[in-house]
């Protein structure tokens, strides 16, 4: 039982919704959100996680979507020993009915904590705290409603992808369709692991990336387009006068050099060969620049946190794909991806890893791609060259 | 056979009319105020959206209150954003300001659309995950409750994002945020070689740690694992594979500050987070320390910066040296780069700032 | 006791009296055609500066010619540059003109002063060097012949400073050069067992190989070393380190091209220069595919650049897709970085240009 | 003895300046320097170089400045069988009068081929062919006539520096006698081998580089100010008379964004605080813009060519310093750096690669300095940070 928690009661205070407050909620109707409150006062006190090595739990057929979790403090807070988390993957672009969502929230307040997150960072539902025995009940109460389970350990992890042209003027393909048909697409490689790590797909349908793909994922898909993008000059000379700086804030952030605005006649032109569609401009000047017609998208890979060898970034592999159902091409390239990486990656290894260490000619070769300079901020400097 | 694979409900099922009938069509969008925006598309109809600060850790009860909200103005849908805020997409004008109200009466802060501080990404900490160096919904909280009026307000000159995470994992995109928390550890993993062998295949720990730190015991009677103290980076991928390593410690943990990431391609490239403040211990509930670093940083930042400009453009722009002298940040050797690749960090150029 | 260590002659000796007085009190300059500035003293002084090419590999009496020059025109002074140039120092205006003839009348160009190439930077080929890939003074001076226009005419924004190097040693500031020509070597060392033990140290030229190539010989009677052919990246630095192992191949050896290095500081950092072509075989006397490369090279830079800028500069302002397409070099899996920190020049933001 | 040479022939014609008539002009008074001529034709014929591993050769009491060097084809041309070269210490600034020039040409007639390269890319005048036995006669007269040896092998190398402010209005410091100092302080670093390897040292009085010292010098001097450079408005003036597009070619180039051009008044202006000194507007407009008043240098570590570990451009170690005889705090800090790289450096190691296998940090402390913010293009991105 929880006692008296000075500590996170500091934190219902304050202007930002509290979290603590939510935990309480919770406490007031579920036994282990009770304790759970107690586990986390002790940890505030002590400065220290209270939660030990996970054990491995799951459900029928299924090699992950669930965290197993024990405390260790059983003694102190035992309707929290057991505290492990169902990941459920989400509908694309996180759109959700009420009626959906109140039939999640139902079979939690049954099987579990009745806390979570939403949304976990891959982007799944995170039902936060039930025991062993019910994971099986839930998860067979979530399928029966139209709910499975997302990835983890080392399978493919619930892609995601931003909300795109749901609500947004600049999808250059649909994201939400294309994550929707990956996802049922991939239903295997979520639910079994056999690779030698987790790998992440997301996609955002335009370069500002609203979902920070290039970060986060191993397979990076960015919208973009071959053409130009419209300028508008009615509604460029709009902006002016409404007291935009074109020439300052616009032009001379184009990190392509590519506009030139003539004051003189307040119009704003772009060199199209120069553009390298960074959206700005169209960010900014939303009515008056569009972007362009012949969409489709960049493929990166690699994108990762720091563990083990640093940090990566998603890097060009694909400059241009078109990005169109049944999305025969993209499959095609994910599957020689994996079949590349399943053959050299090592246990623990992310993707950018096994390409760094075997080298991406290597890759190039092992995907049947073809180099060229979009892959490469620069050539080589050094003269180690193989022949 | 059991029903599995069926995968996640089709999003069609979850989508308003207005955006059914627009769908791929929207032409233009206005921010209106802290919050609000609007989308018009081709066909001229208009969705309102407004976005609410959510802890992210919620009650099955929070949700619940957020469905009688879009029962009641959205036709019964609503999404949450990548950043964890919820929306409320709203196809008729006239519903969005006593939405907004009943909304505030929930007390929910609206805000987060464009030049401002949006919801942080955060991780589990405490409240769930072993490997956690500090909690992340405390510190999320302490943060936003000191930042709030730049979720709220128009502050600033560009987006700023902020993310938390409790371990070097780095679960979310802390390594690219204007603003990042990370929970570190700062002492070597306490080997308990009493349970080791027990739950730990040795090999496989030895060969964990990335700095060769970690190796047999030297007394043959020992079965277990003895730490070259000197060479622990405290990266904590020895514990992930072997739970009789733990490096959690009242003392050693704490939180380290990164800034001027960014993902979006928009002007700069994406660029990596880079370390501002190495380590400050660990002080809850409210972790002041680090709240005051994070204040300081945003008011110099709003204050320097050009419009547009996000962190990491303002601080490539001024230069690190004017980053460290206008925030009063000390730099350190641990600001300097000894990880691999480290020597091209060096800067190779007389050009720099007194 | 032999007299020793006296050091080089004090310079105090080797300047000219115009130069004595004017001392660190230069006030500005101007250049006043190809090859000819006049620098300006505070006292009003003016002294006139024309440089002239050299093929650097001279003889004695090329060095008595120059300083038959310098007596009659410079009262027995003069320098040479940093490229390897002469410089004569004039005091006397009405001098400049009759010198200049003088000089040309010898077969030398006048040139190399302000936006234009200047004398290429080069080491020894096969003139003197037991590493070469190909010859450096051959080279020099085909791709002289084939851009004297830009030595002796402004027909650049910018500088542009050429470098030739005969292997991978680079002697010179060949890997930060405007343009780079790199002599290659691409087989890998013939192992001469028969001599090996004799003048090599087996551990020391084990160690030596980069990529672990080099290891003993299986066969035990051997005592010897053997190749794993397809880890060696040619770098010869085992053959640096035993004679038994040499590189050098007709048909393996030749030359790769780099672009865009710079040096200074002004504008943009300094920069490595970055491989163009990966090899083109020796064909001498002159390297006839080599020119011309390189001319189209200078060609399309020309007349692409902008005011001041660089070739470095420019490569990264139209970005390299751009260099590869607008001079038409084929861009292969060569350019793509596999050395250590390769990862880090993938390009990772989708800015590009088509 | 050289027969045909065609290949060599056909570089003596053309408009730059041939170094076969060089050959050809020494050959006529010299056997060695007429098979050189044979050699190198061969070299041409064979595309391969006919130059063997060098033995050790050198003079009493030195452990550099000869390369040795000897023909795999001595029965061919037998007077070029060996063809060693002595490196002569230059004078600063490359500066001669034609009395000690001639004496050099001299001296080389009697005991070498009669080549030279005037002058070795680390700025030695480089005697090229000359028998064992000549080396120490030429030695001894070069002393005689007050010149004396430059390095090779693992010593310090001939240092070098330009123009400066005998022709220069930017020179920061005395370069030349900077160098002269430094040259004649280490006579003894010069000689002996005592080191892992090569050491450089390099000056430029400004941070236009002209010698290309922080990318060829293990330690670099490049001059620079504090205070602000000054501008003269009415040189200004005089320039956008003459047709200068001011804020195009000057300001938008301009780094440190430090610019301001009024138009209106034609003034420019700068933010002394901005200027990061790269030397652009002072370049380009000479008589409006001069450098600051407190001068001095920056110090960078670590230039050299690409083997073994890639080639590293200098790097800042000492962001100011005044540079002014005796130069003690300049020669303190080579003496520190040499100690450690002496202590820690591996055999063929040079500084730059031994403090990246060592770390920045392990060499701060080794030679007594504080960490700041000008030593790094950007803080570590990593998290992998040692306490
Ligand atoms: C709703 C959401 C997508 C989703 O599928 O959930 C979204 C929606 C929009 N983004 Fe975004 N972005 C969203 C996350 C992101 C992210 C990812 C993140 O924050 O983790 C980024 C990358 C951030 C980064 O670079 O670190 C992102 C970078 C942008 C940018 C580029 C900003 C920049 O200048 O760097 C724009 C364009 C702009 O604002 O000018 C943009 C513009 C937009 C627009 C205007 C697009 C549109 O026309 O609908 C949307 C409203 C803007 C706003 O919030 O100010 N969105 N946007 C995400 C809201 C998160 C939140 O709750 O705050
Ligand atoms: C729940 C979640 C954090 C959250 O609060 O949102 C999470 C939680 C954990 N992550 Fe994560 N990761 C979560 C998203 C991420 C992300 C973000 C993303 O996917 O976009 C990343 C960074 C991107 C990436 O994958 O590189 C991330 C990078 C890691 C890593 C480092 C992997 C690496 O290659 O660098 C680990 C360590 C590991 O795998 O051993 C890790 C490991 C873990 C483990 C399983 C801890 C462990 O060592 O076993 C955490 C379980 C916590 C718990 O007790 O519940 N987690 N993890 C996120 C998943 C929720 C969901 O499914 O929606
Ligand atoms: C004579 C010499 C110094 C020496 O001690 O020997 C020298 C002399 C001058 N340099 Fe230099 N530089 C000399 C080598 C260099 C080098 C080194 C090199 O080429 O290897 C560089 C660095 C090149 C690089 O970045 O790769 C160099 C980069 C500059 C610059 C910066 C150019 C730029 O925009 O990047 C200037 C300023 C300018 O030209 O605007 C400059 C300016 C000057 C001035 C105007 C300085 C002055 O007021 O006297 C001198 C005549 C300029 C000219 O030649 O156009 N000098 N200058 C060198 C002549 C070499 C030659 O024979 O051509
Ligand atoms: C003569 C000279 C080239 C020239 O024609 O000008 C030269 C010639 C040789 N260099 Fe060099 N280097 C010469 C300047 C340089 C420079 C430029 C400089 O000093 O500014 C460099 C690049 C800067 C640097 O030091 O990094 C240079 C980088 C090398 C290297 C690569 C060192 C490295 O750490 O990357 C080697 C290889 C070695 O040391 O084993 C090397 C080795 C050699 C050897 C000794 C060959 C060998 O492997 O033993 C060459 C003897 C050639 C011969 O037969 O005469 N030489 N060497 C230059 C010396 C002349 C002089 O004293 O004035
Ligand atoms: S990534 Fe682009 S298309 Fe997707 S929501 Fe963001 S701005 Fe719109
Ligand atoms: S999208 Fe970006 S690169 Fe293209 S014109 Fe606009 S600002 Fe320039
Ligand atoms: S960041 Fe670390 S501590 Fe936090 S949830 Fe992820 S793995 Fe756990
Ligand atoms: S924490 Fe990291 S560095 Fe330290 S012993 Fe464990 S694996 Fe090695
Ligand atoms: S570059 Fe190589 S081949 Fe040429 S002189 Fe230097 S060491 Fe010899
Ligand atoms: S040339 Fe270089 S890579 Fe090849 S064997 Fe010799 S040392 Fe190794
Ligand atoms: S480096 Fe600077 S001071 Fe020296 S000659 Fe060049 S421009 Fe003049
Ligand atoms: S010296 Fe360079 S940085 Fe300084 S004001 Fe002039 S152009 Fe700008």
């Amino acid at each position: 039982m929880a006692g008296d928690t000075p500590m996170l009661d500091d934190l219902e205070k304050g202007p930002w919704p509290s979290f603590v407050k939510e935990m309480k909620r919770a406490a007031k109707k579920n036994k282990a959100a009770e304790d759970l409150v107690g586990v986390v006062e002790l940890s505030y006190k002590d400065k220290i996680t209270h939660w030990k090595h996970g054990g491995i739990v799951g459900v029928t057929g299924y090699g992950g979507g669930v965290i197993g979790r024990y405390s260790d403090v059983p003694e102190q807070f035992p309707n929290a020993e057991q505290f492990h988390t169902m990941r459920i993957n989400h509908p694309s672009g996180w759109f959700y009915n009420t009626k959906s969502l109140r039939t999640v929230c139902d079979i939690w307040e049954k099987h579990g904590s009745g806390l979570t997150n939403f949304h976990g960072s891959t982007g799944d539902i995170i039902l936060l705290g039930t025991k062993t025995e019910n994971l099986q009940p839930a998860f067979d109460e979530y399928i029966e409603h139209g709910f499975d389970l997302g990835g983890s350990g080392s399978v493919l992890r619930s892609p995601s992808g931003c909300v795109g042209p749901a609500r947004c003027e600049w999808a250059c393909f649909d994201s939400l369709d294309l994550i929707y048909d990956l996802t049922q697409s991939f239903q295997d490689e979520l639910h079994r692991p056999r690779w030698p790590y987790k790998f992440k797909i997301k996609a955002s349908a335009c370069p500002n990336d609203c979902v920070a793909a290039i970060a986060r994922a191993d397979f990076t898909i960015i919208g973009t387009w071959r053409d130009s993008l419209s300028i508008n000059q009615e509604e460029v000379k709009v902006y002016a006068e409404k007291g935009m700086n074109i020439q300052k804030d616009i032009v001379a952030n184009c990190p392509g050099s590519a506009l030139t605005y003539d004051e003189s006649n307040g119009e704003l032109h772009v060199q199209p060969e120069d553009c390298v569609r960074c959206m700005h401009c169209i960010n900014k000047m939303s009515k008056a620049i569009k972007i362009g017609k012949d969409r489709g998208a960049t493929i990166l890979v690699g994108g990762k946190a720091p563990i083990l060898k640093g940090a990566f970034l998603s890097f060009v592999l694909v400059p241009f794909m078109k990005i169109e159902p049944p999305y025969t091409e993209i499959k095609d390239l994910l599957f020689k991806i994996w079949d590349w990486w399943d053959e050299h990656g090592r246990n623990r290894e992310r993707v950018a890893e096994t390409i760094g260490r075997r080298g991406f000619k290597e890759f190039l070769k092992g995907v049947d791609l073809k180099p060229v300079p979009q892959m490469v901020k620069h050539p080589r400097t050094n003269p180690f060259v193989f022949f | 056979m059991k029903k599995t694979d069926i995968g996640p409900p089709d999003f069609r099922m979850m989508l308003p009319d207005i955006i059914k009938e627009n769908y791929g069509k929207w032409q233009h969008h206005e921010i209106l105020k802290p919050g609000l925006m609007k989308h018009v598309a081709e066909s001229g109809s208009e969705l309102y959206t407004v976005r609410v600060g959510s802890p992210r850790l919620v009650s099955i009860d929070f949700i619940r209150d957020i469905c009688d909200v879009a029962d009641k103005y959205c036709d019964g849908f609503l999404r949450f954003t990548s950043r964890s805020n919820v929306e409320l997409l709203v196809s008729k004008k006239e519903n969005v300001e006593p939405m907004i109200e009943d909304i505030k009466k929930l007390g929910l802060p609206i805000g987060g659309i464009g030049d401002c501080i949006s919801n942080i990404v955060h991780t589990q900490g405490w409240i769930h995950c072993h490997s956690s160096a500090t909690d992340a919904s405390g510190l999320v909280k302490a943060i936003m409750d000191e930042l709030i009026e730049y979720f709220t307000e128009f502050k600033l000159h560009a987006k700023l994002r902020i993310a938390v995470a409790c371990c070097i994992n780095m679960c979310g995109a802390v390594h690219c945020s204007d603003l990042a928390i990370v929970g570190i550890h700062t002492k070597p993993p306490k080997i308990d070689n009493s349970k080791l062998s027990a739950v730990c295949e040795i090999p496989s720990t030895i060969a964990s740690c990335p700095t060769g730190a970690i190796h047999r015991h030297p007394d043959k009677n020992i079965n277990g694992l003895e730490l070259k103290e000197e060479r622990c980076m405290y990266c904590g991928n020895c514990y992930t594979v072997c739970p009789a390593m733990p490096l959690a410690d009242p003392v050693g943990d704490g939180v380290a500050i990164y800034v001027g990431g960014k993902v979006s391609n928009a002007r700069k490239a994406p660029m990596f987070s880079k370390l501002a403040v190495p380590f400050i211990p660990n002080n809850p509930p409210r972790w002041p320390e680090v709240t005051s670093v994070l204040k300081n940083i945003v008011e110099v930042y709003a204050k320097n910066s050009r419009k547009y400009e996000r962190m990491g453009e303002w601080i490539e722009r001024v230069g690190w040296e004017r980053f460290f002298s206008l925030t009063g940040i000390q730099f350190t050797e641990q600001h300097i780069d000894d990880f691999s690749g480290a020597m091209d960090t060096l800067r190779s150029t007389t050009q720099f700032r007194w």
